[in-house]
């Protein structure tokens, strides 16, 4: 084994390491990567919004409730947005990989994984509130329909959140009931 | 801290590709929000047509599930089924 | 006791490679969820040519699918096949 | 020569999550200005109706703008009231 | 026990550089389902044209399909004929 | 000669998260560019509603620059306040 | 038993490299199907024209291929004829 | 013989952290490229508003560079003026 | 044996330097592609315009490909005239 | 034999900035192939424009041009004027 196995040599710098270090190091990157997930719901909301602004100025008649819908689409597109802050914060405040048994460089992978599964929930950001956006225009140009087309919006937002779901869940699964650390 | 054996690092890098795996749900999320969105303006436009509109709908969106499925799948076989650590 | 070898490296290293391959399924997903939201659209306005609009669609989203499963065709080789270990 | 402590990897992580959590502003800068195009586009088409269609363009953004500022909190918390050298 | 050589770090290397080439297959994906929006569209539309949207679709997204060809072929090579370890 | 530090990592890392924060920047470009799209769309059909529109588009496009301005101040305060290495 | 050698690094990078260079492949996915959508529009819309609106989509195409055609040549550089370990 | 000190470390990560800076730029180039679009087809529509829809292009398009900016600000920063060095 | 020299870290690090270079690739990919699907409808719509649409379309792709070919100057200098070990 | 040193570790990162920086051209590679587009639809439907549609097309795209200018000359001062080594 020569000098030249920066590798083993890295893995090495890293069991210089406590445990702990590492997996709170690794916190600090995950929580980062959870966040990204807020690029969905900023997109769509937006969009929501310039619908609603739109809608507000086609049909001044029908405004008020192509915005209630806006803001009904809106915040089913800011579910991606919230799971992420909450798993952000579950990281920061409620670790439960730091009082796992188990080797640290799996634990310290574990929680990088999660913060990237939550990085799905720009998906589901972004299509609900393209959503949204469609049926706030629909409301504002057909306010008569707007119980079949929330109706539909819903039903179709319902659809786009799934794998922002199987997303979280992976998540979950990797901080509280790692499969992995079992493995060793 | 104890040093890190190979399966050790197998299991940390199966951790990681299962968080990548996820990410393909962004594709299907973006997708079927789209058609969500064609859906809520086609009822509104032809209400007579709704329960074509919300079945193609529902169809289309069922095809453009399976890619996310898929990173589904890849990330469960990693933590539950990890092939690799029996390679070893 | 046993530290990490050449075999090891590569193993982990297809676990994060087969994570990555499945982010192509982005495409698709979306793709096809436009597809559906343009079929959608469709239906409601042509009632009457249903059956062209969603055969379209289909043929159409099939294309559409094939990069996602040449990422789920890596990850499994990846995984499962891996030529890789043999090359060591 | 001092080593390397587990503090300061933590704070150099820290350094590295900040950075990360701010590419969450990405999403309403996008949506904002699209926002900004459609009340710019309305009010030039129903300059009478400019009261509503500024403030609905203003509530929307406000909703957009959320997940900009939970990146924000999130760094500025790893930042200046990090939890997780405590937990050290 | 056999510690990592330099063959075993271009192998591990070529695992990554296979699952990011596939990653270009979110374009095809994207594009392709575009098209079959379009074409899906169009036959509602223009039922008598479906053989000349269908066929002119099919044509382009055979276009639109070279690139994440590319990535699969790059992929294929890194995997099963890797010319780099053989440099060595 | 002196070796690396736990506080050279810090400031290391700082650098490499500001360039992350700014990265941010992406989002309000493309949004605000947007808008000023659709604002000379509105200006060349309704020159009479001129100062209505771009009031209307500057408005919605400092509403977009914010996220911006989070990642500048983070990228900013990592580079000239860094606050980690007082915590080491 | 070899070590990990300079040569071997690079070589390995050169994987990682040809990997990332076929993502530029993105780009010419998504908007050469996007021409295909178009084409074939066209073609449902106009069927008189077919010729002339295939030809276009298929120049228009042909350009928006050259970035994806650079991304391969790279990777393929790295791999069959990488100019780097001769530099060593 | 020179061993790699804090400094170096710190130089070499500003280097990356000046190319991660400059990524902003997609912003800017999208959306200052879509005014350019909408200003072209406006111009084709109105000609006798061309002062006007020209100019509300520009004044946009400069919104637009901020973030852009921001990001070359903070790159030439690490590059000639690197505070991060000093706090060593 | 021959360990690792700050010149092989250096070729390497060119290696993945040219293949993140060629990622620019994915702009004029979309953008020409985008073009090409606005000519293919021009040409259907006024085939009595056919040349100065074309004209127009190659006229704007070709701008459009600059950022591409910087890109690939970038990756074809870090191969071939890599600059950056002479510095050593 | 000559080790890796500081100035190594540098000249290596400035390799993968330079190339990090080129991932700006993205930007305006969208941008100005959407400007191209909108150009040539421009012309086809006024012709007799065509002087004012490809003016307003090519300024604005001149603008949207820059941010892929700032990244390329970061790269370039990266590689052939690198400030960072001096500072060592
Ligand atoms: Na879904
Ligand atoms: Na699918
Ligand atoms: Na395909
Ligand atoms: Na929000
Ligand atoms: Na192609
Ligand atoms: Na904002
Ligand atoms: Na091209
Ligand atoms: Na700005
Ligand atoms: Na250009
Ligand atoms: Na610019």
């Amino acid at each position: 084994m020569g000098t030249t196995d920066f590798i083993t040599m890295f893995f090495e710098w890293l069991a210089t390491f406590e445990p702990r270090a590492l997996i709170l190091a690794s916190t600090a990157i995950a929580a980062g990567l959870a966040m990204i997930a807020g690029i969905g719901p900023g997109i769509g909301q937006g969009f929501a919004a310039g619908k609603g602004a739109e809608a507000a100025s086609l049909n001044p008649k029908s405004a008020k409730s192509a915005s209630m819908v806006m803001l009904l689409g809106a915040a089913v597109a800011e579910t991606s947005g919230i799971l992420s802050l909450v798993v952000a914060l579950i990281m920061l405040y409620a670790n439960p990989l730091v009082n796992t048994d188990g080797a640290a460089i799996i634990l310290s992978a574990s929680v990088i994984g999660a913060g990237l599964a939550m990085i799905a929930g720009i998906g589901p950001g972004i299509g609900q509130g393209y959503a949204a956006g469609k049926g706030t225009e629909m409301v504002g140009k057909r306010p008569q329909y707007q119980p079949m087309i929330v109706r539909t919006m819903f039903l179709g937002q319902a659809v786009a959140q799934t794998t922002g779901i199987y997303a979280l869940i992976i998540a979950l699964v990797l901080m509280f009931a790692n499969p992995l650390v079992g493995l060793l | 801290m104890e040093p890190i054996t190979g399966k050790a690092l197998i299991l940390a890098a199966s951790a990681i590709g299962a968080g990548l795996a996820m990410i393909a749900g962004i594709g299907p999320g973006i997708g079927q929000g789209y058609a969500a969105g064609k859906g809520a303006e086609g009822v509104g436009r032809q209400p007579e047509a709704q329960g074509d509109i919300v079945r193609t709908m529902l169809l289309g969106a069922a095809v453009a599930e399976t890619t996310g499925i898929y990173g589904l799948i890849i990330a469960l076989i990693l933590l539950f089924a990890n092939p690799l650590v029996g390679l070893l």
